[in-house]
């Protein structure tokens, strides 16, 4: 199995190749903004009032030190928009990283003990899940907004939303994960183990674990596309990063009033740069989705 | 079936008890109403006799053991804003985020499983690959994006549809549908667009993803080798079995659809319960937004709950073994 | 265009089939919508505006905003705490009833009751007392010079419609108990209620028995409540609104440019101003002394706003900076008050030196962001002036819901508020509310520590004080008083910004209702 | 002699698969065969051969991208080609029968419904009398109450009722050829039984030609007139089977044949298709042999039985919060039997029986729910027994059945290899645990560079030997084989069975074997267990049991298993 899919990433499409350079270039871009950006929106001292709603260089009024124009605020949009996708990236991974570690531990523990603890597990994650995503991400945040005063700050934001996200789609890794770990714990190879009697926990993490990942891989791609838009939806609603600290979200949410005033940038960009990175996720994750849907392997 | 039942129902308590939970959480300790309520420059003492008022002085356990017992009783207080019952809010507000939700769903319904059928079944076609590029790019677009581009390309360049509200309704009982009147009916296009894009998207991909299953399982194979007709094969025999998933999913996501109608519905300035919501959030009416919270769980509990029945219906292997 | 009448022809024609010929409709948007029909419930400036168009107080304000008859036709203080009305005569409720004074009192002792939510707005009256049918005595609890001003938000409901409803005691959210009158609106004003459906619209008919001589022509109003800015921009322009107000100000200059729409603006009531704590230590410095004790570092903090930039760039050139605590209409205002003191970060930096404060220090600027006009981005703006000063600032910006709370009990280092003078336009509120101590009903608005005993005693005065000239000259002392010891540090009026199209022309006023009574639609 | 025109004829057939890289894999060529009416024709092979692609040649049904190459199929000696609709069709007058009735039928439709959409399919028929001739069909292949049958779904029918339904739909157009492909591999085999005698009585009853695809001589021996062998893509020997299966001529033929385990009579080793293996292997095995003894307990006696099951029940379903049908099933009830040292004792019954389930248990795997397990005399499992630890469960090893998952595919076969060693602390060092990796390796008869290889570099067979290995690498004193060759090829098996063989002798192991294979049983066992319905109807020595059998059922079972012996006309 290990041979043909070694086979079929060197079989990847050009779209998936793109999508997936896309998406790394955005990544890398936003993890080096500190690096990159010609400017550092986070200091309130770089940018001026002044220079507030300067169009891009190309346009006729464009200033030359502003390659994508500025935002309200006078802020250099680039540097606002790699400095944003860093922010979403960090709480759409973080999101993804803590979802899938507790999803992927419960997951786990559910479909190797079953019983009582499964049942346990499970309730509570079908509890969750009779919240919609979006809804319940905006009561934690909102919620975690009104009672802890810095919650919203730029410090604790971040981890109020991986929160919030992460409190949903740990469900589905654990589904998926106690799907597959009841499967692979019925295989001969665990079986085998067990006879031999290595503990729960050595068998779990060192047999089963790397035998689930898979699937693991591929919802957390998906997923994290879904998290960059959620906490988008989430800053949008304005429970999400605070202005001075803005995502791509908050970026958004500033620009979409100006939609109408021909500053079309401040939204334009932005929305272009979380709609191109979220793509780029999807469409890598989508290709992993077959990949490891042995029903669609050998078709085109 | 029975037991299935039971089961279902005990699951839909334990919800219905976590919800309730988190209301009463959001009532006694979320936002403080008292500002919210009282005037620019009302004084200390007005602001302390609001809050006895309230009842927001006496023990915790007390304020929830009322609420529960209120709720129980279908009292779920009155909007600190609006001054009405709750219920009613919700129950005129109903109606409008139904209709959108219910042709939101259909419209997903309706487009998304021939598309997801037409790439399952050419998966290497110009249109099968289209279609999934746009879908790609449908799941990737944040809902407000698109309606804002909605927006700014059919009302306010072409000036074809409006932009926001119901248009006019008509008042059936208790119900205002908007589904009777023509500017009606266009009020719901744009809106509805944009709240079934994604389930559409999802849909689809999951009729595709199920029907190429189905197509390469046993019974379809051997379907094949009994000489029936592709097109039977394909539409009759397949599309039921990959269509079973789509109701689990379907009723799931007309629970989201309601949740995400918030997003919708702001953007659109839809009349509905979402709007309700936001409203009710930036006023801390917490009556309304716990009933809220409270109303689209059971809405959700009772929607998964028909669906797992639903299913148990539809597939043979669930039912009961006579 | 053409479609555009068309479609608003029809609607007239469905709706108003008797006037058919003279059919003008006004729809119009706001992001906000009305709260409730119940006037007594609600203390939300633009509930009160909206119902003015259903109700009449005894005394409105005219084009002018000067106070004038209106269910009164005259009045005088039979004694120092009682005032002598005299009551229009002919006057019909849109039931057919007649006005008498039995609904002025039924009115006025609903509106005391301890469950009206806005009994505040009537904080300073006891009781109402008829004299005979169409004379009514209010007696307050002392000498009150700015009852009239009060009576103007005060509107009054029919008596024996409350009778039949049982609305004669207002709902209460505490016991549960709701009425009629949230749902249902009789008045007397010039327009009649038609629907009301939250959050989808507001309908009202023009009322052809109206007691005044109408300056309108509008037949028939569509409100609309749209809370996103760029709906309701994009709706306006699409030609399915007739006017928006508030207006977004980035949008101006485009509906501005478009021969089809026009702007009309003026600086509000509304004044924006930061607060600054008085407390001994600084939430974002614990343990350490606050620098903001320091009137220098006051002083540096002004200084150090470049207020011009933020009205070019953020408020569009729209807003009215100023330096004083109260806007140009209200009483108390003075315009030798109303300096400022000019930026400029150099002084800034060289005061905050002189406080012992070289290398500044860190502070936490608290704002709304949904509730003034650009308030996010006046902060971050702010802020970023401020840092360059060497104030190393931290902007927490929030929704009203959980920001007023949090400015209730003083939880701010520094923090915007904006201050209308609203319902009795009169500087007294800037006073009481905002720069006296929270004691004896005064300082409902001022927990952050600011007193001063100049102020205390002035404030004290002029809550009784009868002679108006005497009255306004006590207000402008105390706000001097305020501005020397830098209580707040004044911003700008925000302006009022509407957006309707051509043709239809309303009157704007600076306290930021819609009046469409003075509309003239062609 | 004329013999009558063939219903089929497959003439120099070629089938090529394109490959990614721009290459062709062929995977039959030259394939040359013709059946006549009421002719069964068995096409066999391992895997791989090629037997099934051309039974899906015929069907038009080669998987994409596969193609017919060259050579012609024709029908009633018309060429055709099936991949397109034309004179022939599918359904009328070519009939298939798949492996796995559970899943050949939709579960969303019930039996009526998918005879009469075939019938209607193909024959002007109205529902009505469809329906009545699905009746007919369900009558036909022998269903009980055909009636109420046509209303069920498939899940309510047994196995052998679907796979009966099946061949309805299969017969429905009353078809020249049916190619029934495995169509009783996975059924048990009394009801392989009745689906054969069903098979031969079409063919001899409607003259129906049937290509039949297995892997089972047995199979082949019962029902077919003539077979086909095939090995990687070409047709090695054809002829009545008679002809072959007595005197096969091909190497190949010899050596698969050679290779099916007898019921009739017990050899001591199977023959090996190439002679070579094992002679090095001695040396390994003696010095596996001695560490098993250093680190073994004093044998207190060969009389004394190793291990002593006695009354044991388990029941499944009983848990807490079990969910759905929660009510408990007895998998075993009340079953006892003694193994000695020494000694390979089999465990034989058709699915469900509960040979697995005793496996289990004695391995460790699952609890009981009643009786005891004493190991060496001391009670590993039962009421009173102590946490299985340490020697106790070093002792008792298991192999699986399935090769493909015994092993686990992210790790290097060193390190399964090395985790018991490790585990139990018999290998002092790292190092010294590689030797005893080595060791194992050798022993089993692979290269000792297997060992730095990720499982799916091996065999199915290679990976069955890495699996002992494993076993053996615990120095256990059991070893539990669950069906340890149901999913190998007949050769792959015979080498198998060979090694198991091979190291009892070489390192005194006891076996307890479960299979449900009783020509594996009597090839193996020195005394055998037959189970049914979770419990032994019968135990004697292996002999006694397969020449003198005395429960009714043992008797059945041995009657109706196709072998090799017993092959059809002859009796």
């Amino acid at each position: 199995m290990a041979a043909s899919l070694s086979r079929r990433l060197r079989r990847v499409p050009l779209s998936v190749w793109l999508a997936g350079l896309l998406a790394l270039a955005i990544i890398v871009a936003a993890a080096l903004a500190p690096l990159i950006a010609p400017f550092d929106p986070t200091d309130l001292t770089s940018f001026n009032l002044i220079d507030a709603e300067l169009p891009p260089r190309f346009s006729p009024d464009g200033d030359p030190r502003f390659l994508l124009g500025t935002d309200n605020q006078g802020r250099d949009l680039l540097s606002a928009m790699l400095y944003g996708a860093r922010v979403s990236i960090l709480i759409g991974g973080g999101a993804v990283m803590v979802a899938a570690v507790v999803g992927v531990g419960l997951g786990l523990i559910a479909g190797y003990f079953g019983g009582w603890v499964d049942a346990a597990i499970m309730r509570f994650g079908d509890v969750i899940l009779s919240f919609p995503t979006i809804l319940l991400a905006l009561l934690v945040a909102g919620v975690a907004r009104m009672l802890f005063p810095a919650a919203s700050s730029a410090e604790w934001a971040p981890f109020i939303l991986v929160g919030a996200i992460a409190i949903h789609e740990w469900v589905q890794y654990a589904r998926t994960v106690r799907a597959a770990t009841m499967v692979e714990s019925a295989r001969d190879y665990v079986r085998a183990v067990k006879v031999i009697g290595l503990p729960s926990r050595q068998i779990m993490l060192r047999h089963i674990l790397p035998n689930v990942m898979g699937p693991v891989l591929v919802i957390a791609t998906i997923n994290l596309a879904a998290a960059v838009l959620t906490e988008a939806t989430l800053s949008f609603l304005g429970v999400g990063m605070p202005p001075t600290y803005p995502s791509l979200g908050t970026l958004i949410r500033i620009g979409n009033e100006f939609v109408f005033s021909g500053v079309w940038w401040i939204a334009l960009f932005p929305a272009l740069l979380l709609v191109l990175l979220v793509l780029g996720v999807n469409i890598v994750g989508d290709w992993l989705r077959d990949l490891f849907n042995p029903k669609l392997r050998g078709r085109g | 079936m029975l037991a299935l039942l039971i089961a279902r129902l005990g699951q839909a308590v334990l919800v219905m008890l976590a919800v309730s939970a988190v209301a009463f959480g959001m009532f006694r300790f979320v936002g403080d109403p008292v500002s919210a309520l009282s005037r620019e420059n009302a004084t200390v003492e007005e602001k302390q006799e609001l809050r006895e008022a309230l009842g927001l002085e006496r023990p915790v356990l007390v304020q929830y053991a009322g609420f529960l017992g209120r709720i129980v009783q279908g009292d779920f207080g009155i909007s600190y804003r609006n001054q009405r019952p709750v219920a009613a809010l919700i129950a005129e507000r109903l109606p409008a985020t139904l209709e959108l939700v219910l042709v939101a769903t259909v419209l997903s319904l309706a487009l998304g499983i021939p598309l997801g059928v037409l790439c399952a079944l050419k998966p290497d076609g110009i249109a099968a690959r289209l279609v999934q590029a746009v879908s790609l790019i449908g799941i990737s677009t944040p809902t407000f994006v698109t309606g804002i581009v909605l927006i700014l390309t059919f009302a306010v360049t072409l000036g074809l549809l409006p932009s926001f509200g119901r248009g006019e309704t008509v008042q059936i009982g208790p119900w205002s549908t908007g589904l009777l009147t023509l500017s009606g009916l266009k009020a719901l296009i744009l809106p509805s667009i944009t709240l079934a894009l994604y389930q559409l998207t999802l849909i689809m991909r999951l009729v595709r993803s199920e029907l190429i299953d189905v197509l390469s399982s046993d019974y379809i194979r051997f379907a094949r080798a009994r000489g029936l007709s592709t097109r039977h094969i394909h539409f009759t025999l397949a599309l039921r079995n990959a269509l079973m998933p789509v109701i689990t999913v379907t009723g799931l996501q007309i629970g989201s659809l309601i949740a995400f109608a918030i997003v919708t519905e702001t953007v659109f300035q839809w009349p509905g319960m979402g709007l309700l919501f936001i409203q009710a959030v930036s006023f801390s009416d917490v009556p309304v937004m716990a009933a809220y919270l409270l109303f689209v769980g059971l809405l959700f509990v009772l929607i998964n709950t028909a669906v797992d029945l639903l299913y148990a219906l539809v597939d043979p292997r669930l039912r009961v073994r006579s | 265009m053409n479609r555009v009448v068309t479609l608003l022809a029809a609607a007239s024609a469905v709706a108003l089939a008797a006037t058919a010929a003279g059919a003008k409709t006004v729809r119009w948007s706001a992001p906000t919508d009305i709260a409730t029909l119940d006037p007594y419930a609600q203390t939300e400036s633009f509930t009160t505006a909206m119902l003015h168009h259903v109700f009449d107080p005894l005394v409105r304000r005219g084009r002018t905003m000067q106070l004038e008859p209106a269910l009164a036709t005259s009045w005088k203080t039979v004694k120092p705490d009682t005032w002598r009305f005299e009551l229009r005569k002919g006057v019909k409720f849109h039931n057919g009833n007649a006005f008498t004074a039995d609904d002025v009192v039924a009115s006025v002792t609903r509106l005391l009751d301890p469950g009206a939510r806005a009994r505040g707005n009537l904080s300073q009256v006891i009781r109402a007392e008829k004299v005979d049918d169409f004379t009514v005595d209010l007696v307050t609890k002392g000498p009150y010079p700015l009852l009239l001003n009060d009576l103007a938000g005060i509107y009054i409901l029919d008596k024996e419609w409350m009778e039949q409803t049982g609305s004669l005691k207002p709902g209460n959210i505490a016991t549960g108990v709701s009425t009629a009158a949230s749902t249902t609106a009789i008045g007397t004003g010039p327009f009649k209620l038609e629907s009301f459906k939250p959050d989808a619209g507001t309908t009202m008919v023009v009322n052809p028995d109206w007691w005044d001589k109408p300056e309108h022509n509008v037949s028939r109003i569509e409100f609309k409540p749209i809370k996103s800015d760029a709906t309701r921009v994009a709706a306006l322009l699409s030609g399915e609104l007739d006017l928006i107000a508030p207006a977004p100000l980035q949008d101006l200059g485009r509906i501005g440019a478009n021969s089809s729409f026009k702007v009309i603006e003026e600086p509000s009531l509304r004044l924006i101003f930061l607060g600054l704590s008085q407390r001994d230590e600084l939430k974002s410095m614990p343990g350490q002394k606050n620098p903001l004790k320091e009137l220098k570092v006051r002083q540096a903090l002004w200084q150090g706003i470049d207020l011009d930039a933020i009205q070019k760039r953020v408020m569009r050139g729209k807003s009215q900076n100023t330096g004083t605590l109260v806007a140009p209409p209200v009483p108390g205002y003075d315009k030798a008050n109303d300096t400022l003191p000019g930026y400029s970060a150099d002084k800034a930096k060289a005061l905050l030196t002189e406080a012992g404060y070289p290398n500044g220090f860190k502070l936490g600027l608290n704002c709304p962001n949904d509730r003034y006009i650009n308030d996010e981005a006046i902060c971050v703006a702010i802020a970023a002036m401020w840092s360059r000063i060497g104030v190393q600032t931290e902007v927490k910006t929030e929704s009203r819901a959980t920001y007023f709370p949090k400015q209730d009990r003083g939880e701010f280092d520094s923090f915007m508020l904006g201050w209308a003078t609203l319902p009795p336009m009169d500087g007294f509120s800037v006073l009481s509310a905002l720069l006296t101590a929270p004691k004896d009903g005064f300082g409902g608005s001022n927990p952050m520590g600011y007193t001063n005993p100049e102020i205390e005693r002035l404030t004290r005065e002029a809550a009784v004080e009868l002679d108006e000239p005497k009255r306004r000259a006590m207000m402008v002392e105390a706000l001097k008083v305020a501005k020397d010891t830098i209580a707040y540090i004044p911003l700008h009026l925000q302006p009022v910004a509407w957006a309707s199209r051509q043709g239809l022309d309303v009157p704007q006023f600076p306290d930021e209702y819609v009046r469409l009574w003075f509309a003239q639609v062609k | 002699m004329s013999a009558p025109a063939p219903i089929l004829a497959i003439d120099r057939l070629r089938i090529e698969y394109p490959l990614a890289d721009g290459g062709v894999l062929t995977a039959v060529e030259g394939a040359t065969l013709s059946i006549a009416p009421g002719e069964i024709h068995a096409l066999v092979g391992e895997s791989g051969a090629g037997k099934t692609t051309i039974g899906n040649a015929v069907l038009g049904l080669l998987e994409k991208p596969g193609r017919i190459a060259s050579g012609t199929i024709a029908l009633d000696g018309q060429p055709f080609d099936p991949q397109k609709p034309g004179a022939v069709r599918l359904g009328r007058d070519i009939g298939a029968v798949f492996q796995d009735p559970m899943t050949s039928l939709n579960p969303l439709f019930t039996v009526e419904s998918q005879i009469v959409e075939t019938l209607r399919a193909h024959l002007p028929l109205d529902r009505a009398a469809a329906r009545a001739r699905a009746l007919e069909l369900l009558k036909a292949v022998g269903i009980p109450e055909p009636e109420r049958r046509l209303s069920a779904y498939p899940h309510q029918l047994s196995g052998g009722q679907r796979q009966r339904v099946v061949i309805a739909c299969a017969l429905a157009c009353e078809p020249r050829l049916l190619v029934a492909d495995e169509p009783t591999t996975a059924l048990d085999v009394s009801i392989q039984a009745q689906i054969l005698d069903l098979l031969r009585g079409l063919a001899d009853e409607r003259g129906i030609g049937i290509l039949l695809v297995t892997h089972n001589m047995g199979v082949v021996a019962q029902i077919a007139d003539t077979v086909t062998i095939m090995h990687r893509g070409h047709i090695v020997e054809s002829g009545p089977v008679a002809q072959v299966l007595r005197n096969p001529q091909a190497d190949y033929a010899k050596a698969l044949i050679g290779a099916v385990p007898r019921i009739d009579i017990r050899l001591d080793r199977f023959p090996m298709l190439d002679g070579a293996n094992q002679a090095e292997a001695g040396a390994a095995r003696d010095q596996l042999r001695a560490k098993a003894l250093a680190v073994g307990d004093p044998s207190p006696g060969r009389d004394v039985p190793l291990l002593s099951v006695d009354d044991l029940c388990v029941d499944y379903g009983a848990g807490f919060l079990a969910g759905r049908g929660a009510c408990a099933f007895r998998a075993v009830g009340g079953v006892s039997f003694e193994i000695r040292r020494g000694e390979v004792f089999g465990l034989v019954g058709e699915s469900g029986c509960g040979k697995t389930t005793i496996a289990n248990v004695v391995a460790g795997l699952r609890a009981p729910t009643g009786g005891t397990i004493r190991f060496d005399g001391q009670v590993i499992a039962g009421a009173e027994a102590a946490p299985r630890k340490g020697k106790a469960r070093r002792a008792i090893q298991m192999i699986f059945q399935d090769p493909y998952s015994s092993l686990n595919a992210r790790m290097r076969v060193g390190r399964i290899l090395a985790e018991p060693i490790l585990f139990y602390e018999l290998a002092r060092t790292r190092a010294e645990a590689e030797a005893d990796v080595g060791l194992l390796i050798e022993a089993v008869g692979l290269p000792a560079e297997a060992a730095q290889r990720f499982p799916h570099a091996f065999s199915g067979g290679q990976r069955q030997r890495l699996s002992i290995a494993r076993a053996l690498g615990a120095r256990p004193r059991l070893i539990v084989c669950d069906e340890p060759t149901s999913s190998l090829d007949v050769s792959v098996q015979a080498q198998i069975l060979n090694l198991l063989k091979d190291l009892r002798d070489a390192t005194g192991l006891t076996l307890l074997l479960i299979s449900h294979d009783l020509a594996v049983i009597r090839q193996m066992c020195d005394r055998v267990a037959v189970m049914r319905a979770g419990r032994i109807v019968e135990m004697a020595a292996a002999e006694t049991l397969f020449t003198a059998p005395q429960a009714d059922y043992t008797r059945q079972l041995l009657s109706l298993v196709p072998t090799l012996e017993r092959i059809r006309g002859e009796v």
